[in-house]
């Protein structure tokens, strides 16, 4: 399959967020401002990266041949959780300029359904190396684009006279709720199979 | 507002105590009363199938737009106009014959879905006619993408059926002797499923621009909408800016991919004058409480509405896209009011003066 | 054999990462505040970004900085809502309960308005217009911004232009002692029964001018009780443990400023006259002087 | 030590209301918004998720003596993710549709953050028996959530309700006629963005009558 | 140091414990699950190939068969195929096929053809990407009942709106026409490979998958 | 040629013709008059006489209280009735001198510099303007001898006289520069020597063809140039005026000096002229009474200190049909809930306004058409600085710019909801100065 129509899908007809429910939580959560939005994108951009291109890496070389498939889930997670925590203290030493920016959303990244899903996917899909590198960067983007928008909603809806049973999680759910409908016209622009 | 007493008191209040200009509520019957025309058009096309949509659509919406404000305790105020011209442009972009209870699904969720949750009239984030029709168009893909064919002649209002589907959703006659001679594929339909050669005829023709075609309600008349498009500009309610770049961009892209290959992609004047383009350009991606604020954002947002529609149409899987565009448009408002927000007077030498110091 | 493979390789990785975690503790140290390192140490960890801060050392250092509250941690609970104020030093001191009270009497009719308002329907934009709301330019407005601010819904309107604030329902947290723009709220002593309903310092002909239950300062009320002084042309009570105001000191104020909730609710005080009926009786001072200025005023206003 | 605070029945209650994990703390939002398309469907997730939280809960609280501070949380995800393995297997041997149908959300329960949260909040500062029936009551709130919220996008979406589905059993009703052309997008994301919003403003609704009514 | 061997160990022995009990856990498991999956394309051939002489998808019948013919299947150009017989005979054919075409990608059919007459015997759904919700109403008896039981030359094999025989889904034409497409393809090979399929020797390990792209 | 404007702006109903045709006519001097210690921005003035004092015309009584400050003079000879606090325009009452008239109109001894003023020195100048109590007589009363003396690395190169005066209904600019051009222009001339600006600008907007027409003959043979300016308000606020005639633009924060400018009022000028030359202070100013309810729509030459009644019955003004009674104009001036507070060196309207004028319908709610933002000349967004200042803490509400804005009004008048988007607008102001305090 072409990469490009596997951006496309990941990012836009089968957005992360809003039509696979991967990331709900952060979505949630970390989309009060648009800036702290732009520093969890790019720290998703760079753990779901390095995520799928280890666990891809583990089970090619090593689940597979050993045929022990169902240990996918505790040694994906474990892999994860321990790489993106390491990265965190390297980056929190290393350069507190990016720390800042970006490494302080990295252990936000780790225990999330995006990136473990991200990972199962690849496999379950019997993507190459390559399509797995850019389903990566199409899920992160996509979970940029919805994340940002989002965010800037939510920041406008600061003002807004929402009834007061609708104030918080409902509305935003609720805001979700169109922007998925919205997405939904990109649907059919990455016919795959 | 609490008056303290009246009589021949004096009031008190805070500058200015002079105000001119247009009223909410004028601006928003004004709009209205513009898309009257293309509206009755659609009835002199459709008959009474297109009457009761309408009718449907805005008696539904002013009805929930009043429950909503009543169960939220704040005053009625359906005589703003806001919720009837919601349920006029909703009706506008549904199919003649819809039954009756899905226009009232349609203005339920433009209401008090996209509206009301988020805190009534100015609040809400997304267009709520649009939001209405996507809803609608995905939760009954069948019912509204049944298109009737236009009787072209007007012979009587009741030509055609009121309501053309049961319960289920199945097409039923009524009054009509068959089926397959009452609906047929939109222009972009046919244009999505077989081709630019299909619709070739139709390209330059006259139909498409006066609107001897069937669609929306509101899509087939592409004159009277630019009419009142226009009207509403002179009067200023609405700005160049978003209108012209929103057509603007269509109309490139359309004359790009039509170079490229114009056995597989239409020309302008087809994409301009099919289906949703026309309003979408001059009502609907115009409402002032989802658009940007500011001249250039405007643009942006004009461009970013044409060129998803043109990308839905060609490469995704609806024929056509302009309710999308401008749904997935309002989400990036927030975005683009604040990057486009105009300097304020004197920035200039502010920044200058401190960089002197 | 073939059911070690497992095993071998989970030792494996868990091996390979705990050791990769142990250098990179080493190699990575980083200082920061003891307090954050506790509070990360009894935060859960999940970094779901609930909080809407970026994972849970970031809500570490919100806290730390002051600018989270230690209740935004949805899967801690309340437990730890708890442990984190201690660590935080945000205990609230347990100090006799206080309620809010409005010190203000003037109703439409006690202090009828001088003009039609038209605007922003809230006190501070009131209190910036001259002439908006009543005759009255230092009492309560009416408009409750205080009921705005109030998160319990401690405080009502009642329907001649005043608010009361219901005693059980205020905690006392003073949020809306900073929203009235005319500083017509008190915090006082839960317990604390007579209050002086005024806080309109004008000389007592420009008090009488403007409203007809303000304080005087015709200081009856202190020879009834040595609790109330008086501030220039204002009485108050001084709220300590001294002595029991009588009865008798409320019905001594001619103006009816004085309330005692051990006869009236405020509420009852303040919005149906007919409750005082006995009270009027028992004061004919206040009655006279009531119709007097009635009159004045009407003749005043024509 | 904060707990005992509250009584063990309250423990086991508050998952279902005041701290219910999807309506309140908004935990675990994925599976609820992905796996809901019917109430079974909810059901199951539920009961997958019951059996790793209530199991995980038990074996934190029982180990949590010899785990040091700073591995605590590789420790505990090991923990789940054998939990989760489990009921994979499990399910994909007893509940093989339940499984097709849920999918991918099984093996990421391992990243629903109730789940470790309560192990780590909860589970490794109390007793065994304070942590598994939190970690029931959470999961039945959870459990409940689902059924609900997989309930009404059923019903408003086909029709339907379906309590229970094997192979060719089912236990289904069919309660708004054969007619009803079913409302699409119900079933589809959207769907379910849309009716968790409305469920939690029913929520905010019913706690603020009751607030008023304690006063 | 401590603190660093204490760690090391506490997570390197849970987790190869939690590999042990795992690996327990998969002995148990294996079994069933293995079991499992291939009931479920046993289910659908069954399902597809009902050896009755009218076939009714809203009646269930047990097919009794000689052979299994789950595993009895073959690869023919591209598509896998499953052969059913009786008496020594084959009588039915359950062939994987592809609709093109469809709403979104490709439908993933399973089709079932009598060999003798090239009746259709039934149709499964096997992977489809269209709106949730469509799958069951293509899974509707009622609706295979126009199509189930009919010879390739007893009706037209397309959907009403292109002048056929068939109903389409109301809203989903384009998912009718794929399926309908499948079905093609399938009556197809029956007609022009049909010695092919009857000669070809079995495929050794029948959960082979046949690259029908 | 296009006439110059700004960016942004309005175009109310002016209602202008009602009174611009009218003759300044004097107001007979009341029975009583109210000196107000406070007619200026800045520190209030301190009174310097007391009960039962006899006072002259013109004699200060009260004493500045600081350098931005100003003294306050009576306006007519007689005796000190009191001291004491009178209803202000701003609402709250504010300390006055009250003055018994004696209709003597004994003139208290005046020394001006007298003809010769084009030798005198600067400072000479603004002493005297000090000493006269001068005040902005555009609107914001502010101490003219402060405006006169900008730090020295502010160089003055240009003087504007100001006499757009955009304000709907007002014409009394108007007439004074009809009637007593060359006062203004002397005026001119001395604030000009004060200053040591060379280039001279009278801006006028181009509704009053006459004005334009008697000043530039005023001006014929003087440096000075007469611009006529596009009819737009808010025209005459003075950052808006530099930038229509000099295209130069004040920055954020600062003042017309930032851009080596100084903008003075007409009046101010006139004014200028009688107390440096003849040591006179402001005793006067024009005021225009008009409105629907007025029936002799006029511009009064009125004694500071008279209280708006007189004014108001001179004109025929009804206050029975009167909505609303506003000291000063429709767009910036203050409404009033009583007849008594006096006029002030800063009054040049007095407005009247009927019942069904008065719009008292509930706002709508914003509904983003952007029309507010389109109009407001220092190009700001105000619905942003409404929301957060009804909603926002004090940094949202200043980081929307809250402080730029110059109240004119122009948004509130546009909105099609009736938001009162200035007064809101004014709780952020008041908000954010809170906290600055707060701050320290
Ligand atoms: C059903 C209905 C239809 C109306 N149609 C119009 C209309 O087409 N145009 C219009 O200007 N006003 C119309 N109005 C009157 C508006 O309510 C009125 O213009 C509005 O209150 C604005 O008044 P204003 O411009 O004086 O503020 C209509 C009112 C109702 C109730
Ligand atoms: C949300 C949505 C989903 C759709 N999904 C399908 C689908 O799965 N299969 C399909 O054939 N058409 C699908 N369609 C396309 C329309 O229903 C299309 O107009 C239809 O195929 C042709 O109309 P008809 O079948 O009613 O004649 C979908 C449309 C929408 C709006
Ligand atoms: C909105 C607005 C409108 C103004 N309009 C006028 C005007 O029309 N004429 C005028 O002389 N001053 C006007 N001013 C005051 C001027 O900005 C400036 O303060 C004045 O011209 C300075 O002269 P002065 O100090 O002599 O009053 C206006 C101010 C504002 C904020
Ligand atoms: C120029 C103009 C265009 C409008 N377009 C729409 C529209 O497309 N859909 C809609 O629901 N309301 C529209 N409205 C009405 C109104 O703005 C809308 O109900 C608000 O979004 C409700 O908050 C429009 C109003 C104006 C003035
Ligand atoms: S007490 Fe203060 S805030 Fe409350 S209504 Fe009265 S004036 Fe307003
Ligand atoms: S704001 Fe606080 S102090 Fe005031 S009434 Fe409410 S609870 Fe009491
Ligand atoms: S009042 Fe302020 S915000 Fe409004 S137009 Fe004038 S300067 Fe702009
Ligand atoms: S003019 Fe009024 S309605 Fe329009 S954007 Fe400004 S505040 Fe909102
Ligand atoms: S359940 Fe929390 S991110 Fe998915």
């Amino acid at each position: 399959m072409s990469v490009v129509i596997i951006v496309i899908m990941a990012m836009l007809t089968e957005n992360f967020v809003l039509s696979k429910f991967l990331g709900i939580c952060p979505f949630l959560g970390v989309s009060r401002r648009i800036s702290t939005a732009v520093g969890m994108s790019m720290a998703v951009l760079f753990v779901m990266l390095v995520a799928s291109v280890i666990t891809y890496t583990l089970q090619q070389y090593v689940l597979a041949p050993l045929e022990i498939g169902y240990l996918q889930t505790i040694v994906f997670i474990l892999v994860i959780a321990s790489t993106v925590q390491l990265t965190e203290m390297a980056v929190q030493k290393l350069s507190p300029a990016l720390y800042q920016a970006l490494g302080i959303f990295l252990p936000l990244i780790t225990t999330n359904c995006a990136v473990l899903g991200l990972a199962v996917l690849n496999i379950q899909r019997n993507y190459s190396l390559l399509e797995v590198i850019f389903h990566s960067i199409g899920a992160a983007g996509g979970f940029a684009i919805a994340l940002l928008l989002f965010a800037g909603i939510r920041e406008k809806l600061d003002w807004a006279d929402v009834p007061d049973v609708f104030k918080g999680a409902a509305v935003a759910l609720i805001t979700a709720g169109i922007l998925s409908l919205a997405f939904m016209g990109f649907a059919g622009l990455a016919p795959s199979n | 507002m609490r008056m303290g007493q009246t009589g021949n008191k004096l009031y008190v209040s805070s500058s200015p105590h002079a105000h001119g200009g247009i009223s909410s509520s004028r601006i928003m019957w004004t709009v209205s009363a513009v898309l009257v025309p293309a509206a009755g058009w659609s009835v002199y096309l459709f008959g009474l199938s297109a009457l009761m949509v309408i009718l449907s659509t805005v008696i539904f919406c002013a009805v929930f737009e009043a429950l909503s404000q009543a169960m939220a305790r704040k005053p009625v105020s359906i005589r703003d106009g806001s919720a009837v011209l919601t349920g006029l442009i909703l009706a506008l972009t549904l199919p003649p014959g819809l039954p009756v209870w899905i226009c009232g699904v349609g203005a339920f969720v433009a209401i008090v879905v996209a509206k009301a949750v988020f805190g009534g009239l100015g609040q809400n984030p997304f267009n709520p006619a649009m939001t209405g029709r996507v809803f609608l168009l995905i939760a009954f893909p069948g019912p509204l993408t049944r298109w009737l064919v236009p009787s072209g002649t007007g012979e009587t209002l009741f030509d055609h059926p009121v309501s053309a589907y049961d319960a289920s959703g199945s097409l039923v006659e009524l009054g009509a002797n068959n089926i397959d001679a009452v609906t047929a594929a939109t222009p972009l339909g046919l244009l999505a499923e077989n081709g630019a050669h299909a619709v070739a005829a139709l390209e330059n023709s006259t139909e498409i621009f006066i609107g001897q075609i069937n669609g929306s309600l509101g899509e087939t008349s592409g004159l009277l909408l630019l009419l009142g498009g226009v009207f509403l500009l002179a009067r200023k309610i609405i700005s160049w800016h978003i209108p012209i770049s929103f057509l603007g961009s269509v109309a490139l892209f359309a004359a790009i991919t039509n170079m490229i290959d114009p056995d597989h992609f239409a020309g302008i004047t087809f994409h301009l004058f099919t289906g949703g383009v026309m309003i979408g350009a001059w009502f609907m991606a115009t409402d002032y409480v989802t658009s940007p604020m500011f001249p250039g954002g405007k643009i942006a947002f004009g461009i970013g509405c044409g060129v998803l529609t043109m990308v839905i149409r060609l490469w995704a899987g609806y024929p056509e896209g302009v309710s999308f565009a401008v749904l997935l448009m309002n989400a990036t408002v927030p975005i683009i009011d604040r990057y486009t927000r105009p300097k304020k007077f004197g920035w200039k030498r502010l920044a200058a003066a401190k960089g002197g110091e | 054999m073939e059911m070690m493979i497992p095993m071998f390789v989970l030792l494996g990785v868990g091996l390979v990462m705990a050791s990769l975690l142990a250098v990179g503790r080493k190699a990575f140290s980083v200082e920061v505040d003891p307090r954050q390192e506790r509070i990360n140490d009894i935060l859960p960890g999940v970094n779901c970004g609930g909080c809407g801060y970026p994972g849970c050392s970031g809500y570490a250092c919100a806290l730390v900085e002051g600018t989270a509250s230690p209740t935004d941690c949805a899967p801690g609970g309340a437990d730890l809502a708890i442990q984190l104020g201690e660590i935080m030093g945000l205990e609230i001191e347990l100090t006799e309960p206080m309620v809010a009270l409005i010190a203000c009497a003037g109703t439409d009719t006690a202090s009828p308005p001088l003009a039609g308002y038209i605007g922003e329907m809230t006190c501070g934009a009131a209190h910036a217009i001259p002439g908006a709301g009543k005759a009255c330019t230092r009492g309560c407005l009416g408009l409750g911004s205080c009921i705005e601010a109030c998160k319990f819904d401690a405080i009502v309107t009642t329907s001649n232009g005043l608010v009361i604030v219901l005693k059980e329902a205020c905690i006392g947290c003073g949020a809306c002692v900073d929203a009235c723009p005319r500083g017509v709220i008190k915090m006082v002593p839960k317990k604390e029964t007579v209050h002086v309903l005024c806080v309109n310092p004008d000389k007592p002909k420009l008090v009488k001018a403007v409203c007809t239950v303000g304080c005087t300062g015709c200081k009856l009320c202190v020879k009834q009780s040595k609790r109330f002084e008086i501030d220039g042309t204002l009485a108050h009570v001084t709220y300590s443990d001294d002595a029991e105001i009588p009865e008798s000191a409320a019905l001594a104020c001619p103006q009816g400023t004085i309330l005692d909730s051990r006869k009236y609710t405020v509420a009852a005080w303040i919005t149906d006259p007919s409750a005082r009926k006995d009270y009027d009786s028992r004061s004919t001072v206040w009655k006279d002087e009531e119709k007097k200025r009635k009159a004045e005023l009407k003749k005043a206003r024509s | 030590m904060p707990a005992n605070k509250t009584s063990h029945l309250g423990e086991f209650f508050k998952g279902l209301w005041k701290d219910n994990p999807i309506m309140v703390l908004l935990l675990g939002l994925c599976p609820a918004l992905a796996v809901t398309n019917s109430a079974y469907n909810g059901l199951g997730m539920g009961a997958a998720t019951t059996f790793v939280l209530v199991g995980s809960n038990i074996l934190v609280s029982i180990i949590k003596p010899i785990v040091p501070k700073s591995v605590r949380i590789p420790v505990y995800i090991v923990v789940i993710a054998a939990f989760v393995t489990v009921v994979d297997m499990l399910l994909k041997a007893y509940q093989y549709e339940l499984s097709r149908s849920l999918g991918l959300f099984v093996p990421l329960i391992v990243v629903n953050c109730i789940i470790l949260g309560r192990a780590e909040a909860f589970a490794s500062r109390n007793t065994v028996l304070r942590s598994a029936l939190d970690g029931l009551g959470m999961a039945l709130g959870f459990t409940l959530a689902l059924f609900f919220l997989g309930a009404v996008r059923e019903i408003i979406g086909s029709g339907t309700i379906t309590f229970f589905q094997m192979g060719e059993t089912e236990i289904k009703f069919n309660l708004l006629g054969k007619n009803y052309p079913g409302i699409l997008v119900m079933i589809l994301p959207p769907g379910a963005f849309l009716t968790l919003g409305f469920m939690l403003a029913a929520r905010n609704a019913i706690q603020k009558r009751l607030n008023k009514k304690t006063r | 140091m401590p603190e660093t061997l204490k760690m090391l160990i506490v997570l390197t022995f849970i987790a190869g414990a939690a590999g042990l009990g795992l690996s327990a856990m998969n002995d148990v498991t294996r079994a069933p699950i293995i079991e499992n999956e291939r009931n479920f394309t046993l289910r659908s051939i069954r399902k597809v190939l009902p050896d009755a002489e009218k076939p009714d998808p809203c009646v269930k019948m047990d097919a009794v068969f000689d052979n299994e013919p789950m595993n009895d299947a073959i690869c023919v150009d591209g598509h896998k195929i499953y052969r059913a017989r009786k008496n020594g005979e084959l009588v039915g054919l359950a062939i994987e096929s592809i609709g093109d075409k469809a709403y979104d990608g490709t439908i993933l059919t399973l089709v079932g053809v009598r060999m003798n007459d090239g009746v259709l015997t039934g149709i499964e759904v096997l992977r489809h990407r269209e709106t949730p919700g469509l799958g069951a109403l293509f899974s509707r008896c009622e609706y295979q009942q126009q199509m189930v039981g009919k010879g390739p030359d007893d009706i037209k094999w397309s959907v009403k709106k292109d002048g056929g025989d068939i109903d389409q889904l109301s809203g989903a034409t384009i998912s009718s026409r794929c399926m309908l497409n499948a079905i093609a393809k399938a009556q197809r090979l029956w007609k022009e490979r049909g010695e092919e399929i009857a000669g070809a020797a079995p495929l050794e390990d029948s959960q082979e998958v046949c690259d029908a792209r | 040629m296009k006439t110059s404007t700004f960016e942004g702006g309005i175009h109310p109903r002016y209602n202008k013709d009602r009174s611009s045709g009218e003759e300044i006519r004097p107001l007979p001097a009341p029975a009583q008059i109210v000196i107000p210690l406070s007619q200026h921005i800045g520190a209030p003035a301190k009174a310097c006489v007391k009960k039962g004092d006899d006072v002259l015309m013109g004699q200060t009584v009260g004493e500045p209280g600081g350098f931005v400050s100003c003294p306050v003079h009576s306006s007519v000879s007689g005796t000190v009735l009191s001291v004491e606090p009178r209803p202000g325009a701003m609402g709250a009452p504010v300390e006055s001198v009250v003055i018994e008239n004696d209709y003597a109109d004994r003139l208290a001894p005046m020394e001006g510099i007298g003809a010769d003023w084009e030798s005198a020195s600067a400072d000479k100048i603004k002493d005297a303007i000090s000493a006269a109590g001068l005040v902005g007589m555009g609107g914001a009363a502010f101490p003219t001898h402060v405006k006169l003396s900008p730090p020295s690395d502010k160089p003055i190169d240009t003087l504007i006289l100001n006499g757009a005066e955009c304000e709907p209904y007002l014409t009394a600019d108007h007439r004074l520069m009809v009637e007593h051009s060359d006062r203004i222009v002397i005026g001119m001339k001395i604030a000009a020597v004060a200053l040591g600006a060379s280039n001279l600008i009278v801006a006028v907007e181009q509704n009053k063809p006459d004005a334009v027409d008697t000043m530039r003959k005023a001006t014929q043979g003087e440096s000075a140039q007469v611009m006529p300016l596009a009819v737009k308000y808010p025209q005459g606020a003075e950052k808006q005026t530099i930038d229509a005639c000099l295209r130069r633009q004040v920055p954020s924060g600062g003042l017309p000096m930032d851009v080596g400018v100084v903008v003075l009022n007409v009046g101010t000028a006139a004014a200028i002229a009688a107390a440096v030359i003849d040591g006179r202070p402001p005793l006067e100013r024009v005021v225009t009474v008009t409105g629907a309810a007025v029936s002799r729509p006029s511009n009064l030459l009125v004694r500071i200190g008279t209280p708006i009644r007189a004014a108001i019955d001179e004109c025929g003004g009804d206050l029975k049909r009167t909505g609303k009674l506003i000291m000063g104009g429709p767009m910036m001036g203050f409404s009033q809930f009583s007849v008594e507070p006096p006029v002030t060196k800063g009054t040049s309207g007095i407005l009247l306004l009927e019942h069904k004028e008065i719009d008292s319908r509930e706002p709508d709610p914003c509904i983003r058409c952007g029309r507010c933002i389109r109009v407001c000349p220092m190009k700001l967004v105000p619905t942003d600085i409404a929301a957060a200042a009804m909603k926002g803490t004090p940094d949202q509400i200043s980081a929307a710019d809250v402080m730029d804005c110059m109240e004119c009004g122009s948004c509130a008048h546009e909105c099609p909801s009736r938001i009162p988007l200035v007064q809101q607008i004014r709780l952020g102001k008041a908000a954010v100065n809170a906290a600055l305090q707060g701050k320290g």
